[in-house]
């Protein structure tokens, strides 16, 4: 056949006539890709429907043995057929529906699914035996890492590949009275009667339909879904979202769905805030164990009537029946209607039972307990029911297991208020007692999400206080009638087969646990990996369990579960990530620093200037003439009222009762066990205020540190906090000439030095920009103001001052510079040449604390930390050899590699010609004069000295006083 | 106008702007640059940004509550005589935002502060129109929109009209006032001004599928 | 302890190579050859017990470090009547559930050394214990976004290589030649400045490393008591004299030790110790599988976010602690959307990757992100606590450490800073700095 | 996701908080011991059931309030004013 001739590769052999409930548009037909060839599909067809009614059966080889694997379940969960669409591994492709031109292939097979060279695993079964890795691979040592790559090749799955687009996914909230999980009947009938009783629902459905499995039944069950489907649509409170899947219930009943299938997004998760949620998932056919039950042509029941009804696919030609419930009966008569031959039907519950299937590629025949053999390429099992009880487990309930039912049970006692259980997963009965049930539960789910909404309503402050208050809610509970339980036979295994088809997990491999000690459900599953894969135990969980409970000879009930975890479905990264909200910062002069081919430096959320080109530069301009720095970052907090001055005593490590108006101090901030915190400037504006500055990084936490001791240690302090940081525009303009150019255009405030000195701070005019704040004093060391003007003009002000200051030779500059110029100026930054330990004699604050303060924060600290001394020091540093600039970071040892120390700081000094250093030495090297060793990153060790000063330019302030 | 403020080519104009860019045209407003851009779409965005902030603290449930009008969690369109134009908001416990038309920030702190006085309780004032973003967004589909950003429920019985709360849109904290304006749903998004930017194109995005348009600014705002 | 044999133990860990796992016992690829063709059984890894009335050490807490600690008592000294008392079932607490990476790029000399022992003995553990923990050291990448974590970086390397660890501070290009489907260009919100390159480190077959020590300590007589959970613990004038358990048990000891990390105050409690740690629940996540792409670890602080691959393929993800103090270990949703953000943002080409499932477990935080390991106020109660998010990796070092501690009653020089009363005396370890999201 | 009652704004997502934990009164500082003070400042009761501790409505009204919460369920049971 060569490629793309699609005439013969579609085939459609398998395809029947048109069927009752099908969801195909037979008018319609599109083309998509198969390993390579070509095949037709009808709009509505799964890939997997498609490529069944083109006759093909095996769709994947499994994980560890490579043995061919076809059609289970026809559905979501389906192990065998998880494919590669394009760059999307492991598309649940019995689920997916087919779209025109998609490019599906199996995964990890090779050469070709058909011949598969590791298939050769499966002959090595016997030695990759539960556990093989831990026993082997052992010595010698050295191979291990060889061995391990060997390993990593035989990994199964899909492919991931690293040119894949980030497509459009995202969120959005949701607030409904009332959730329900499933739109089968049960949950259609509940999500009517809820918002028949007022409440507001959103319903959500997996599959692209409603209906559940009413959708495959007779003609009866089909009249009844679209009856349901009809009121749920004519229903305005219920929102419908369907091939949507809620996948996990978290505290609260904050429960989160994923919804496909959108026009605009490729996935969104809707985050659900539910009042009540109603669980209607209904119910997982159980696979039956036997040996050969993996083999390509026995499925489920449920797979076999979804392939004939819903999309009119044959599933084989001549078949062997496993019925244990009227479901598997109900299957017979589907095989019957398509053209099946039925060579057999073994009947459970008269005891007879499938013990082995035998074929190459595919069943062959069926091998019964009482001996006989059928010939068939069709084993179709329907031997009972796993309750997927996983959200119900999620929120705290523990379901019972019932073994004249064979399933696990939800337990009313033991399930939380707000969450409810309808439908084939609480319980059997006739639709019309399923009908009344779930009619019971969603006007019981309604009431209980108008008694929690009366409750929470209460104590909004967003409603208005004159409106009419709420009607209360009808208190009376809703009788729910019983659903009946149908008797099952506990059918869970015959003869050694598969279990866990996506791991390879076999009830041979269960029992080897177990005997080898792995004695509980945990320990089997962690050794085995058993639930693990990507059903997450749905299909796979009693089977495990009851074969546990066999080989330990406990009960399945003493036996318990794995724990059911989210997610109920994988979701993918794209839509768990949604639209990235990273708020980010910019100042108003942005604009202006990208227009002048700033670096931008990216500090927390604000986006800054490092330089403008050559940030030594920018220094020598700023020591010599003038430069403006933004610094608007910079924290800022405008504090009022009678006791802010009792506030800054508490905070601040020194004294600010006597501060008078149109002051400035520099204050230091320690937490209570003396750690430095925080520093800046506080200046004080008139009688009852005062603006505060923090650093950048700290403004949010100095804020919050400042409410806590008003809110909660001294509540009675009149005092009112306002975070102003971007309120202001900030503006530092430094340098010897700074004067002269504010001077040109300042208004209101007198600049001379003998009228503004500094730490002082006036407010006026700037630029014609009223309401400005100065402050004099600076980081740099120069003379310099910080002017802090109403943000809106900022740009403004900005591009007045360098326009004015053109013939002065104003420059900008960033960050870079401002960091070398606070370096020869030896300021310290807290949490550079400060960490998480640095309390605040290491720092060398020694000359601000006021230990004669009655209180303040860190005190005590403080106090042991002066009494016991010996603590490290933040020094001054010079390297001996001026040329080199020790890495920030370089390590300070003494003999023998011994750390006694590091740089905190370290940079060029434009000024000086030489490299500079702050940095943290113990407290015997402290002393100005000694000679320490630095460990440079590349071996090298040089020396360097202590010096006197922090400070390296100007360390007697001389400069900045002019 | 001062001396400093004329360069040799005549007169410079000191130019207020808001941290959000703006459309074309830009025009000037009262000494603002707005954007004259008009829109008919059903979702629009408007940057108010140049509007009149000031905030008042006080005690809960005082006299100057009384006087202002509108309780934590509440909005209130001329609460008090003095502040007919204004739209007053009960933004925090103990703490109002009042909003009012463009240039007016001073004779409105001066008329808050008289009431904090009048009331005889420790309040302050202060002006924060230039530390602040504001922006509207008006259409039927402004809820589904929020929706996206926002956890808070925006349903008529939680968030009726006149609503106003602080919480988290688009990971930002945000001052949030539903204020439908002549019938149609209406939402005021108030922020920190270096993050004003950000909020709109959050907005932006995520009202795409909704067609969200920018409408420009437009008298008096409020 | 009288029984004790003084010293460490050799390179491997227990003294003079005593091989207690009798002929048949022994796993290797001879041993699986013969049970394949013969389809024998193999024989029990670890057996269960009827309870003695005493022990001369009840070690409670059946995760890494209570096994270890066990089976350095037996193996290294000589002290087998141990019992470990596990509420659950082995390595249900931390141990089962952490991200299994191994590191020591610390940033402390006394965090360094520490955790150097114990990568040393992970690395000769599989032949120590018999029993392949697929140890792989594909290396560890701490990410730099920003300057401040740059600079911590080149902190840690400069101590680490003072004491002999292999780590190194490397450019963003050598970072994409390592993890190509790193983006590394420098126009995203959070640019790799550098990265913390670490070869030794990697990820490990966490639950293997528990049944090895399980088997291990089984050989050599320690009974392993599961679903025993200690209700109470008796002490009587300043010593502890025996632990009591929910089955009605009272076992008498004159040692107790404290093994339950995120569990801890509530044991430490029970004997009058209390302790500065808080509970806090720690979340992990696994992907779908996929082939392998990604062969290191790499963790970002910045993003609180870390990833690696492992041998079947999944993504295993985990993050920081949760926001508040709790012993839910039911997980969030938030840390699923946190998580899948910041991988995303690192590795955008991954959005069609599907998480599959998400846990928690509990850690016991200690103030200084060190942990307390030692004597108590109550003689014979002794703790091994306040692993936080960080102790998988220093099982067998503080195994080793513990059964030194117990069996000569004092603390080994290698845990000398990590006392329960350097907090009392303001004497904090420095951790603090560079642990925050440090696996 | 746990809802938080704040008892200013009504039940939020524990998102908007941020959590400050267990808090005792603070010793007096100038007769406290080293021993007395760094129990205030490290050790906490760390309990598996009821607790009271402060949270601050970061995203919200920006007040530190109290509550008790079972650190176990994340039931919470009552809040007030601030602790
Ligand atoms: C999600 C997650 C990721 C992590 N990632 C890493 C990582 O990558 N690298 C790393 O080094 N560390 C990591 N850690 C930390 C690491 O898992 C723990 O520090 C370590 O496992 C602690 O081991 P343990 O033996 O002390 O405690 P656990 O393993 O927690 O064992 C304590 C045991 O005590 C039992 N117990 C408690 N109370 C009682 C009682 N009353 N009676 C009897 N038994 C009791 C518990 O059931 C439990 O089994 C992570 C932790 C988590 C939760
Ligand atoms: N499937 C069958 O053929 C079948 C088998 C046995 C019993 N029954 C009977 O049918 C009735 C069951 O009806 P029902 O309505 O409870 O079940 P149902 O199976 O008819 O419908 C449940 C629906 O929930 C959906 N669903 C499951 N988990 C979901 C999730 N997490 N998110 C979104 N959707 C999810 C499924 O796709 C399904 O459509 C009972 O009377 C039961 O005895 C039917
Ligand atoms: C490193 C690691 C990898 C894991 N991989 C998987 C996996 O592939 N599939 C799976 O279902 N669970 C996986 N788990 C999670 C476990 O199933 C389980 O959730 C975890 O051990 C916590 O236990 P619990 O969920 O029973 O409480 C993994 C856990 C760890 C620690
Ligand atoms: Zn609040």
């Amino acid at each position: 056949m060569t490629q793309g001739s699609t005439a013969t590769a579609t085939g459609a052999a398998m395809r029947l006539g048109p069927q009752p409930g099908e969801v195909i548009d037979r008018n319609r037909t599109i083309e998509f890709r198969w390993n390579g060839r070509a095949y037709q599909a009808h709009p509505g067809d799964t890939i997997i429907s498609a490529l069944a009614a083109a006759g093909e059966r095996v769709f994947s080889r499994s994980y560890k043995y490579h043995r061919p694997r076809g059609l289970l379940t026809a559905d979501f969960l389906d192990p065998g057929c998880q494919l590669q669409v394009g760059d999307e591994p492991n598309v649940r492709a019995a689920h997916r529906l087919v779209e025109a031109g998609m490019d599906v292939r199996s995964q990890n097979t090779w050469p070709s699914l058909k011949f598969d060279v590791k298939a050769v695993n499966g002959l090595a079964g016997r030695f990759l035996a539960t556990g093989f890795y831990y026993k082997t691979f052992i010595k010698p040592e050295r191979l291990w890492p060889a061995y391990e790559r060997v390993l990593r090749k035989f990994v199964h799955a899909g492919e991931v590949s690293p040119d894949t687009e980030h497509g459009y996914y995202d969120k959005r909230y949701a607030h409904p009275d009332v959730l329900v999980t499933g739109g089968g009947p049960a949950g259609m009938a509940a999500a009517v009667a809820a918002a028949r009783a007022g409440a507001r629902v959103l319903l959500v459905e997996e599959e692209h339909h409603l209906g559940g499995h009413l959708r495959w039944g007779d003609d009866t069950a089909r009249a009844v879904r679209a009856e349901l489907a009809e009121q749920v649509r004519s229903e305005p409170g219920i929102e419908v979202l369907t091939d949507s899947v809620v996948v996990g219930r978290y505290d609260d009943n904050w429960i989160g769905v994923m919804q496909r299938n959108l026009p605009h997004v490729v996935e969104r998760l809707v985050k659900v805030r539910a009042k009540s949620l109603v669980v209607a998932p209904g119910l997982v056919e159980r696979p039956y164990v036997f040996t050969g039950n993996d083999l390509p042509g026995v499925m489920l029941s449920t797979a076999a009537r979804r392939l004939i009804n819903l999309y009119a696919v044959k599933p084989g030609e001549r078949a062997v029946v496993l019925s244990a419930n009227p479901e598997g009966d109900a299957a017979v008569a589907d095989l019957q209607r398509a053209g099946v031959e039925i060579a057999a039907v073994a009947d459970a519950r008269r005891g007879q039972r499938v013990v082995r299937a035998r074929g190459r590629g595919g069943v062959q025949s069926v091998e019964l307990a009482d001996g006989s053999r059928i010939d068939c390429d069709l084993l179709v099992t329907a031997v009972g029911w796993t309750a997927p009880t996983s959200l119900l487990n999620m929120a705290g309930a523990r379901p019972v297991y019932r073994p004249e039912v064979a399933r696990f049970v939800p337990d009313p006692a033991h399930t939380p208020d707000g969450v409810l259980a309808v439908g084939g997963i609480a319980g059997d009965g006739t639709l019309d007692q399923l009908r009344e049930h779930a009619d019971a539960v969603g006007r019981e789910a309604a009431r209980r999400a108008a008694q929690l909404a009366h409750r929470l309503h209460g104590a909004l402050p967003t409603r208005p206080r004159d409106a009419a208050p709420q009607p209360a809610p009808v208190t009376d509970p809703v009788p729910i009638p019983e659903l009946p339980l149908a008797e099952h036979p506990e059918l869970f295994f015959s003869t050694h087969g598969f279990v866990d088809f996506s791991e390879d997990v076999s009830s041979k491999d269960l029992v080897t646990a177990v005997k080898e000690g792995y004695d509980s459900v945990e320990l089997v599953k962690r050794y085995t990996t058993a639930t693990m894969g990507p059903a997450q135990g749905k299909l796979e969980t009693v089977n495990t369990v009851a074969i546990v409970a066999a080989a330990t000879g406990r009960s399945i009930a003493e036996t318990g579960t794995t724990t059911w975890r989210p997610m109920y479905a994988p979701v993918t990264l794209g839509a768990l990530a949604g639209r990235s909200f990273e708020p980010i910062r910019h100042s108003p002069m942005q604009p202006w620093h990208e227009r002048h081919g700033a670096t931008p430096l990216v500090a927390g959320q604000w986006i800054r200037p490092e330089h403008y080109g050559d940030p030594a530069a920018e220094v020598r301009t700023v020591r010599s003439g003038v430069g403006i720095i933004d610094v608007t970052p910079i924290g800022k907090l405008d504090l009022r009222g009678p006791d802010v001055a009792k506030l800054l005593n508490l905070l601040y490590v020194n004294k600010w009762s006597k501060l008078d108006i149109g002051r400035v101090r520099y204050g230091v901030m320690c937490a209570d066990d003396g750690v430095v915190l925080d520093d800046g400037v506080t200046g004080r504006l008139g009688d009852d205020h005062y603006l505060m500055s923090t650093t950048s990084s700290g403004a949010a936490t100095v804020w919050e540190w400042v409410e806590n001791w008003l809110q909660t240690e001294h509540p009675d302090w009149q005092v009112h906090v306002t975070p102003v940081t971007t309120a202001y525009a900030s503006i530092n303009v430094a340098g010897p000439r700074s004067r002269e150019l504010l001077g040109r255009l300042t208004e209101g405030v007198d600049l001379r030095p003998e009228a503004f000195g500094y730490m002082n701070v006036r407010t006026g005019t700037v630029a014609g920009v009223q309401d400005c704040v100065l402050w004099r004093i600076g980081f740099t060391g120069e003379l310099s103001y910080e002017i802090h003007l109403p943000a809106s003009y900022g740009l403004h002000v900005w591009e007045r001052l360098i326009e004015t200051g053109a013939d002065l030779g104003v420059v900008p500059f960033g960050v870079e510079a401002q960091r070398i110029l606070r370096l020869e100026k030896g300021h310290f930054i807290v949490g550079q040449d400060t960490d998480g330990l640095t309390q605040g004699y290491t720092a060398g604050l020694g000359s601000l604390i006021k230990l004669d303060k009655a209180d303040f924060v860190g005190k005590p600290e403080l106090a042991w930390q002066a009494e016991r001394g010996g603590y490290p020091q933040l020094v001054g540093l010079l390297p001996v050899d001026g040329d080199v600039v020790p890495p920030e970071a370089s390590q300070i040892i003494t003999g023998g590699g011994h750390i006694a120390g590091r740089i905190t700081s370290s940079r060029m000094s434009p000024t000086l010609g030489r490299a500079i250093c702050l940095g943290q030495v113990d407290s015997g090297l402290a002393e100005a004069g000694t000679r320490v060793t630095v460990r440079l990153p590349d071996g090298r060790d040089v020396e360097a000295v202590i010096t006197a000063h922090h400070a390296q330019v100007d360390p007697e302030g001389e400069r900045q006083r002019v | 106008m001062s001396d400093a403020d004329r360069s040799a080519d005549g007169p410079t104009v000191t130019i207020a702007r808001s941290p959000i860019a703006a459309p074309e045209p830009l025009v000037p407003h009262r000494g603002w640059e707005v954007s004259g851009r008009r829109s008919a779409a059903a979702l629009t965005i408007t940057d108010l940004t140049p509007l009149a902030k000031v905030a008042v603290r006080a005690p809960m449930d005082g006299a100057v509550q009384r006087a202002l009008g509108a309780p934590f969690g509440r909005a209130a369109r001329d609460g008090a005589p003095a502040l007919d134009g204004t739209l007053v908001v009960g933004s925090g416990p103990g703490e109002w935002l009042v909003l009012a038309p463009v240039g007016t920030a001073g004779e409105v702190r001066e008329q808050l502060a008289g009431i904090v006085t009048e009331a005889g309780e420790f309040g302050t004032v202060v002006d924060l129109t230039h530390g602040r973003a504001l922006l509207r967004l008006r259409g039927e589909a402004s809820a589904d929109l929020l929706a996206k950003v926002c956890a808070v429920d925006l349903s008529d019985a939680v968030t009726p009209d006149g609503a106003a709360f602080r919480s988290s849109v688009a990971n930002l904290v945000t001052d949030v006032v539903r204020d439908d304006a002549g019938g149609v749903r209406s939402y005021l998004l108030h922020c920190e001004r270096s993050s004003g930017q950000y909020l709109a194109a959050a907005l932006l995005d995520a009202g795409a599928e909704f067609g969200i348009d920018v409408d420009g600014f437009r008298d008096p705002g409020i | 302890m009288s029984s004790s044999n003084n010293g460490t133990g050799n390179r491997n860990g227990s003294r003079n190579g005593h091989r207690p796992l009798r002929r048949g016992r022994r796993y290797s690829a001879w041993s699986l050859l013969q049970h394949g063709l013969s389809g024998a059984d193999w024989p029990v890894t670890f057996r269960s017990h009827p309870k003695r009335d005493s022990y001369d050490v009840v070690i409670v807490g059946g995760g890494v470090h209570g096994l270890a600690t066990a089976y350095y008592l037996a193996a290294n000294h000589g002290i087998r009547n141990v019992a470990v008392l596990e509420k659950s079932y082995i390595g249900s607490g931390g141990s089962g559930r952490n991200t299994a990476i191994l590191r020591s790029n610390y940033l402390t000399p006394e965090g360094v050394r520490f955790y150097d022992r114990s990568v040393k003995l992970y690395e000769h553990l599989a032949a120590e214990l018999n029993f392949n923990v697929m140890f792989s050291q594909r290396g560890h990448l701490t990410l730099a976004h920003n300057d401040a974590s740059l600079r911590t970086m080149r902190w840690r390397t400069e101590v680490n290589k003072l004491q002999g660890v292999d780590s190194e501070v490397i450019g963003p290009d050598e970072v994409k030649k390592l993890v190509p489907y790193l983006d590394t260009s420098s126009t995203t919100r959070y640019p790799v400045l550098g990265a913390l390159y670490h070869p030794p480190g990697g990820i490990i077959r966490h639950d293997a490393v528990v049944w090895g020590y399980a088997r291990g300590a089984d050989a050599h007589g320690v009974h392993i008591h599961q679903k025993t959970e200690v209700v109470g613990i008796d002490v009587e004038g300043g010593r502890v004299t025996g632990v009591r358990t929910d089955d009605g048990h009272r076992i008498a000891t004159p040692v107790v030790v404290n093994c339950t990390a995120g569990w801890s105050t509530l044991i430490s409690d029970m004997a009058g110790v209390s302790m500065p740690v808080q509970t806090f629940p720690l979340q992990a996540a696994v992907t779908e599988p996929v082939k392998p792409f990604l062969d290191t670890v790499i963790v970002s602080g910045t993003l609180h976010v870390y990833v690696s691959q492992t041998d079947r393929g999944e993504l295993v993800f985990g993050a920081s602690v949760d926001p508040f103090a709790s012993y839910s270990t039911r997980g969030s949703l938030e840390f699923a959307e946190g998580v899948a953000g910041h991988v995303l943002e690192l590795m955008p080409a991954l959005s069609k990757m599907r998480l599959l499932r998400q846990w928690a477990g509990l850690c016991d935080m200690t103030p200084d992100y060190s942990p307390i390991m030692g004597p108590t106020p109550v003689g014979g109660f002794y703790v091994d606590v306040g692993w936080g998010t960080y102790g998988f990796k220093a099982g067998p070092v503080s195994g080793e450490a513990m059964a030194d501690c117990i069996a000569n009653e004092r603390p080994p020089e290698i845990i000398s800073a990590f006392g329960l009363d350097r907090f009392e005396a303001g004497r904090l370890v420095g951790e603090k700095g560079a642990a925050a999201v440090g696996h | 996701m746990m809802l938080l009652p704040c008892p200013w704004c009504g039940p939020r997502n524990a998102s908007e908080f941020r959590y400050v934990g267990e808090t005792g009164p603070r010793p007096d500082p100038t007769t406290a011991t080293p021993e007395q003070w760094r129990r205030h400042l490290y050790f906490h009761a760390n309990p598996r059931g009821w607790v009271r501790e402060s949270w601050y409505h970061r995203a919200g009204c920006r007040r530190y309030f109290a509550a008790e919460r079972h650190t176990a369920t994340n039931e919470v049971r009552s809040s007030g004013g601030h602790s």
